[in-house]
């Protein structure tokens, strides 16, 4: 999974691999910060606040 | 501080949060992976020094050469000895469990004495100080001849310590475990006047007609058989196997030549006819080295012509002519006899007629054919003073009737024992010494059996296990293992040359056991007077290695003595009968019972099957049952669950309607059991065939309570030639 | 390394010659600690690195024939390596060996997922349903040489690469760079009482195994010997257990043949 | 009790009887949480998995649920990215019922494993070669996509809506939803096609092995496809069922309709590709490797692998619903609708069937025999658990979240004190929910 498991090797099938799949873990991993941030700057500003 | 529910959560999902991105749950997911990888439940072997014992195998009597591999002192495993004249680097499946004999927690460990039908530890001395107090009784009362010994073999200081301990004691009664091997020293005496053993020098025979042997089931020395087998087949070698069932031998045969069971003695004779008769035969042989072939052939041979042969065995009269002509035309053809493994003597006049066919084509004593080994002879002892009382036991008829009028040409009728005791008010046999024998298993018709060693007073057993004979023992004496003892091992049935190897301890005993040779020794010391003026020895060790001489020194190194250029005696000066020739009859054999197949037990009516035992590699069924690993590998063809399969023909099935994997009641004269069917084209319509070496009662979860004893279904039947067992089945029923 | 330098250990097993006895299992399950239950029968749940088949040619009484198959795990290389099992482990747990051409199995790192199992077509991969117990004092006997397998994972057959390394270390310790033929040789093939099996360096003429096998390396090891022949050759597996029999039935039965394809094979 | 915490404007039965229900379910998985207790514990040993089945039923039921939840993907990609935007309205329970197919199949996965212990090898030493690879890291990372795409819906619940980051927090969430579907339809495609790969790879079984394109065997894009075209049919299968429990129309026609009728041309298509690839695989590829077609099935009796499973496989279950639902007129009748629908999960579900276990049944050996197997009690215990957590998912989530956007408009409610007056229908233990009103629970 990383380059320091020993079985790592740098050829195209590690690169592919793991290239699609840390693509996916990043698109899915900055699309939820930037939600929870949002979210949070959002609440801050008193969005979403029924009891205003 | 006042904690509300929203505090609270936030808590706890904060402090979720907070552990989750700690290296925490990542320390603990990495720990249980590594603990899952060192389970303290897992044994981790511990490593040491590698070394290596060259021995012998004694746990049946094929003698092969064994090399014991340790790591420190322990035995991991055990491998055949290259270099070894009988398996040269070969080894059994048995051979190969031998590890589990020895640290098997079956082992007893401690000897035994059962009091009130419970076994209760006692010292060495107690039990030996006990025994001499009863053998010195019997001989006070004159019952010296009452005392038997029970041993796997006859050969070697072992045995030959336990025969000296009853000839100065003063009893007849030493028994050997029964096989093909007492026809055959027969047959060799009767034709040829020589006490010696058979061994077939197979590797160089280029036909090998086997009537019903398991050459590669046992027969014989297995290591070698197995060996010469292949050296043979490479060389072009045929091999035919005549027998109702398709064996192993049978299945590496070039023909698998299915005969009604029990006639293949007929077949021998009609194959000897059809060679005679078209003088086919070694006219060198025959005119100048031997006697009597006119005279057998018009009193025997004659009476078995194709036709006729063909109607008993069941085999077109065409194949028995050309059997008999291939046989005759190969160079070095072999014929050999003797069921499977070799457990039960068989018919002497069968023996006597396939001998014959050797002898027609000259094939004795020559390469490639059977040779008439001589005995081991380097057990030279002093002479023994008998005294009035021994002289007098010594006197007496042996208890089985071997040897007298009715038996005479008889060694050891054991399995006429259990009739006799059962016969007898009051046992004739008071006490019994049993070694490397378990005959309350493996003679047949076990129930009966077993009732005589219940009237038998006293039974010690050297066992080391406590298996079916040790069951019905009132002492228990554990001899070493083979793996923690010094010990003969001379011969090795069927081997051509006269070898002797040594057993050798390669681990100190686990146990508080005792040599039996040692318990022998001391016994007859504590007995004094001759009987321990026969025994000088300080103990057994020091008696084997006085007894070995100039060999000692070789055998501890090499493990083995051979005499390699040994390649049978010369025709001219092979035979000590009175013509000193190759007697195909003499007034010893004309005086037998006419040859004529083998009747078994049970009414035809009632019992419209014929059940026949078969013995396998995979499984032992000697003096030691299969360890668990012989257990593991064993087919799913021969036991499934408990349960034993017994093979049938498709046809017999359609008949009695059974199918496949069905359960079905197996049932004798003797007894019934639970079996399960197996169908096969590789069996003659209308046996049933049941493997030998299953059925063990006691504790032992690996072995005992799987599948059926065969002997337990079977009975003994008297050969009328030699007195010998010669049932090669019974009739059965299956539903 | 050039590819001349690789080993290519593999066996030729002469099915004339087993008797069927067993043995080459006992000696297995002895070298390389292999557990057993009270109840091993059902050989589906049972884990035996060598398997004794028993084939028969189908014919009726009496001429009926049978014929015994020693399966022990074939080091299939496939294409390049690319052997049936190696190729599907997700975790990375056997091995292709390129020096050696032994399949290994690395026990604490498989997790039981068992789908090499799957693509293995000779069953040679077993796993442990159980965890070994050894009756109490039996534990003695084990070999220190081979690790014990915890249940859960999965195990094979692995030609006793512990003699392979055993045999390397002598040879270093004595100053040599190579091993002789005899000092690796596995459990089965010293054991077997009828010498039917026979181990060695494929890729050495001066081999045994290479003398009786005859491979091709231009067809991906196809023996050249008539009787020769490998389990399953058609799917590509590329076996290094080679079978020789004297028995055209017993041959055929070594793979799956179309009607006729046998006999033409056969002729050409 | 639990007023506050149901959607505003809908009927929920009352709480003793969702109680009753929930249990009745719980009784079951806890039935199922006993057998994977056991079966963590003792090890595998309590299957009746073997050397020669080293994949089971447990393995058929992960491949099935994948390719069922595969509604989830394919619904998100149509609706996020072709956008077809009626579905909106379906979406959410495709994304349910996903959510529940995947977290069911890594439960099994969990426990199907020798050693699950160290399960996590799998992503720590990955073999990238291996389709298994492929699968685990797909099907984690997409159950992490439809976490993320079901967390939305748990914020919408009435309560939580109220905690503003939450609030808000959904609402970002939804704004960028195209992007995460797009993902999960790029990790979905990876994953379901890996799983056709599992079999397709293994040149030792001629029964699975097919070729392809570079390391992609033709089973990969069927799987892919097969997910794609019969998910949207246990979507509807599902909703459908809900209906008829809850007695209330919750998704307008022309939804189903619409999915209904892209399902069948994806059925349509798929079962053409599937056709080719067995008479391809039956006349090219098997015979390759010595075996003919009929070889692959056997016609002992009572056997889960005669030709009749190829007939039921492709004829009644792919071709018939294909056809029922791309003819406008059948789908929009009820019970053909049922049929179709019907029909083809099971086709899907007959499909990994064979996939997975007569792979290893047939004999590939000459002098081997057909393999059998017949599951343990345990093994049905555990397949079951996820069957029971699935319907317990979908009963709080239904009682508590806006699952159906249209069930408001759909089923208007009288005043509460209207409601209140109407007979209320006895329910059976394990029966259906009843409607109530709010103002009842």
């Amino acid at each position: 999974m990383f380059p320091f498991s020993f079985e790592w090797i740098w050829d195209a099938g590690h690169l592919v691999f793991h290239g699609g799949l840390w693509y996916a873990l990043t698109v899915l991993g900055l699309g939820m910060t930037y939600c929870i941030i949002k979210a949070v700057l959002d609440a801050g500003k008193g969005k979403g606040d029924h009891h205003h | 501080m006042k904690v509300d529910r929203r505090s609270f959560l936030a808590f706890i999902l904060g402090g979720a949060a907070g552990t989750a991105l700690s290296p925490l749950p990542w320390k603990i997911t990495d720990d249980i992976a590594i603990w899952s990888q060192n389970w303290p439940w897992i044994p981790v072997p511990p490593k040491g020094e590698i070394s290596q014992v060259s021995s012998a195998c004694t746990l049946c009597p094929g003698g092969c050469g064994i090399s014991v591999k340790k790591v420190d002192e322990r035995v991991i495993k055990i491998e055949g000895l290259a270099g070894h004249p009988v398996n040269d680097g070969g080894l059994c499946p048995l051979g190969n469990s031998g590890t589990q004999l020895l640290y098997g927690p079956e082992r007893i460990r401690t000897p035994l004495k059962k009091v009130n039908g419970r076994w209760q530890q006692i010292s060495w001395q107690d039990a030996i100080t006990e025994l001499a107090a009863h053998l010195r009784q019997l001989r006070a009362n004159g019952s010296a001849q009452a005392v038997g010994w029970l041993a796997g073999s006859d050969r070697g200081t072992v045995p030959e310590l336990f025969n000296r301990f009853l000839t100065v004691y003063g009893s007849p009664n030493f028994w050997r475990t029964p096989s093909i091997w007492d026809s055959y020293e027969l047959a060799l005496y009767l034709t040829q006047g020589t006490r010696s053993r058979a061994g077939f020098d197979l590797e160089n025979a280029d036909f090998v007609l086997s009537f019903g042997s398991g050459l590669i089931e046992g027969w014989g020395s297995p290591g070698y058989m197995f060996r010469a087998k292949s050296m043979f087949r490479k060389a072009g070698g045929r091999m035919d196997q005549i027998e109702p069932r398709l064996s192993k031998t049978a299945a590496k045969s070039d023909h698998w030549i299915s005969v009604n069971p029990g006639t293949e003695g007929a077949l021998a004779y009609g194959l000897a006819h059809v060679i005679i008769k078209e003088r086919l035969y070694n006219q060198d042989f025959v005119n100048a080295y031997s006697s009597g072939l006119p005279e057998r052939y018009q009193q025997v041979i004659d009476g078995f012509p194709p036709e006729i042969v063909s109607k008993i065995t069941g085999i077109s009269a065409g194949t028995i002519l050309t059997l008999a002509r291939d046989f005759a035309a190969a160079r070095k053809p072999l014929a050999i006899c003797g069921q499977g493994q070799g457990h039960v003597p068989g018919s002497l006049q069968a023996f006597l007629a396939v001998h014959t066919l050797n002898a027609l084509v000259g094939n004795i004593n020559r390469p490639g054919g059977v040779w008439a080994v001589p005995e081991p002879d380097y057990i030279d002892w002093p002479e023994l003073e008998i005294d009035a009382v021994a002289a007098e036991g010594l006197q007496k008829p042996r208890i089985d009737g071997a040897g007298t009028y009715r038996y005479p040409n008889a060694r050891y009728l054991l399995h006429r024992l259990p009739e006799v005791i059962n016969a007898s008010a009051e046992s004739p046999l008071k006490v019994l010494f049993v070694n490397d024998a378990n005959p309350v298993y493996s003679l047949q018709d076990t129930a009966a059996v077993k009732k005589a060693f219940e009237k038998i007073p006293l039974v010690v057993s050297f066992s080391s296990y406590l298996d079916e004979t040790s069951a019905q023992a009132d002492m228990l004496l554990p001899n070493h293992m083979y793996l923690e003892r010094y010990q003969d091992v001379p011969a090795a049935p069927g081997f051509p040359k006269p070898i002797i190897s040594l057993s050798q301890p390669a681990v100190e005993p686990q146990y508080n056991t005792r040599h039996v040779g040692d318990v022998v020794i001391q016994l007859a010391k504590e007995l004094g007077h001759t009987i321990g003026a026969a025994f000088a020895w300080d103990d057994y060790n020091s008696c084997l290695e006085e007894t070995l001489g100039d060999r000692w020194d070789g055998l501890i190194e090499d493990g083995f003595w051979v005499n390699a250029d040994y390649s049978g005696t010369q025709w001219a000066d092979a035979f000590e009968t009175d013509s000193a020739r190759f007697e195909f009859t003499n007034k010893d054999i004309r005086t037998l019972a006419a040859y004529e197949p083998i009747k078994p037990e049970g009414d035809e009516a009632a019992y419209p099957l014929l059940l026949v035992p078969y013995d396998s590699m995979r499984l032992a069924s000697g003096y030691v049952g299969s360890p668990p690993f012989m257990i593991k590998a064993l087919e799913d063809t021969i036991l499934k669950g408990n349960d034993v399969l017994v093979e049938i023909n498709p046809d017999t099935a359609r008949q009695l309607g059974l199918s496949e994997g069905r359960l079905a009641n197996l049932a004798t004269p003797r007894g019934s059991a639970r079996v399960k069917v197996r169908l096969t084209q590789g069996i003659m319509p209308g046996l049933v065939a049941l493997p030998r070496g299953l059925g063990y009662s006691g504790d032992n979860k690996f072995l005992d309570g799987k599948g059926v004893n065969y002997n337990r279904l079977s009975s003994p039947v008297d050969d009328p030639a030699s007195g010998y067992n010669a049932a090669w089945g019974i009739r059965a029923k299956l539903s | 390394m050039k590819n001349g330098n690789f080993k290519k250990f593999g066996m030729v097993i002469d099915l004339d010659k087993c008797t069927g006895c067993g043995a080459c299992m006992v000696a297995c399950y002895a070298e390389n600690n292999i557990p057993f239950r009270e109840d091993d029968t059902d050989k589906m749940l049972s884990v035996s690195w060598m398997h004794v088949y028993r084939l028969n040619n189908g014919k009726p009484f009496p001429d009926y024939e049978e014929c015994f198959l020693p399966r022990p795990c074939q080091h299939c290389e496939g294409h390049h390596g690319h052997s049936p099992c190696v190729s599907v482990c997700p975790a990375t747990a056997t091995d292709y060996n390129m020096a050696t051409g032994i399949v290994s199995q690395i026990y604490p790192r498989c997790f039981g997922c068992r789908y090499c199992m799957g693509a293995c077509p000779y069953h040679v991969r077993q796993f442990n349903w159980w965890d070994p117990i050894w009756p109490d004092g039996m534990e003695k006997m084990l070999n220190p040489n081979v690790s014990v397998r915890m249940r859960g994972v999965v195990e094979k057959c692995s030609f006793c690469v512990q003699r392979y390394q055993l045999a390397m270390d002598q040879a270093y310790m004595e100053g040599r760079q190579e091993i002789e033929e005899d000092d690796y040789q596995t459990a089965c093939t010293e054991t077997c009482p009828a010498g039917a099996i026979t181990f060695g360096d494929l890729n050495n003429p001066e081999h045994a195994v290479h003398q009786l096998a005859q491979p091709d390396p231009a067809h991906e090891g196809r023996p050249k010997n008539p009787k020769a022949f490998r389990l399953l050759e058609r799917l590509g597996t590329n076996p290094k257990i080679y079978y020789l029999s004297r028995r055209e039935w017993v041959r055929r039965a070594g793979d799956n043949y179309l009607k006729g394809e046998f006999q033409n094979k056969a002729h050409s | 009790m639990d007023t506050a915490l149901i959607p505003k404007g809908v009927k929920r039965c009352p709480i003793w009887q969702f109680a009753l229900w929930i249990s009745a379910n719980g009784a079951v998985l806890a039935w199922g949480v006993f057998a994977m207790l056991l079966v963590y514990i003792k090890g595998l040993n309590q299957t009746n998995m073997n050397n020669a089945y080293g994949f089971a039923l447990w393995i058929w039921a992960d491949l099935a649920v994948i390719a069922l939840g595969g509604g989830a993907f394919f619904t998100g990609f149509l609706r996020y990215l072709v956008g077809k935007e009626e579905l909106k309205y379906i979406i959410n329970y495709a994304v349910l019922i996903g959510f529940i197919c995947y977290s069911s199949a890594l439960m099994i996965l969990g426990f199907d494993i020798g050693q699950p212990l160290r399960g996590w090898f799998i992503f720590w030493h990955a073999n990238v070669h291996s389709m298994l690879t492929e699968v685990a890291f797909c099907l984690t990372c997409y159950f992490g996509v439809l976490t993320i795409e079901y967390i939305p819906m748990v914020l919408e619940n009435r309560k939580l809506d109220k905690v503003p980051f939450f609030h808000n927090l959904g609402h970002n969430m939804h704004e960028i939803m195209a992007v995460f579907a797009a993902t999960g339809a790029f990790l979905s495609f990876f994953h379901q096609g890996s799983l056709g790969g599992v079999p397709g790879v293994m040149f030792g079984r001629p029964f699975g092995f097919r070729e392809g394109v570079l390391i992609w065997p033709w089973t990969f894009f069927l799987f892919t496809w097969s997910a794609a075209a019969f998910g949207p049919c246990f979507t509807i299968f599902i909703t459908k069922i809900t209906e008829t429990l809850t007695r209330k129309k919750l998704v307008k026609d022309n939804v189903i309709d619409l999915l209904a009728k892209i399902s069948g041309w994806m059925i349509f298509f798929y079962i053409i590709a599937k056709i080719i690839d067995t008479i391809y695989w039956a006349t090219v590829t098997a015979p390759s490797k010595g075996f003919t077609f009929l070889e692959f099935y056997t016609n002992n009796p009572g056997s889960a692998y005669g030709l009749w499973i190829l007939i039921a496989e492709i004829g009644v279950c792919g071709v018939l619903p294909a056809l029922i639902l791309i003819t406008p007129k059948l789908r929009r009748i009820q019970g053909f609708l049922w049929l179709a629908v019907f029909l083809g999960v099971i086709g899907v579900c007959l499909n990994r069937w064979v996939m997975v276990l007569q792979v290893l049944a047939v004999p590939v050996l000459t002098f081997e025999d057909w393999f059998t197997y017949l599951p343990s009690w345990q093994e049905v215990a555990t397949t079951l658990l996820p069957v029971a957590y699935g319907v317990i998912m979908i009963s709080v989530s239904y009682r508590y979240l806006p699952i159906f956007p249209q069930e408001r408009e759909l089923n208007p409610i009288d005043e509460p004190a209207a409601a209140a007056r109407e007979v209320i229908p006895e329910p059976s233990a394990a029966g259906p929910e009843p409607e109530l009103s709010p103002a009842e629970s």
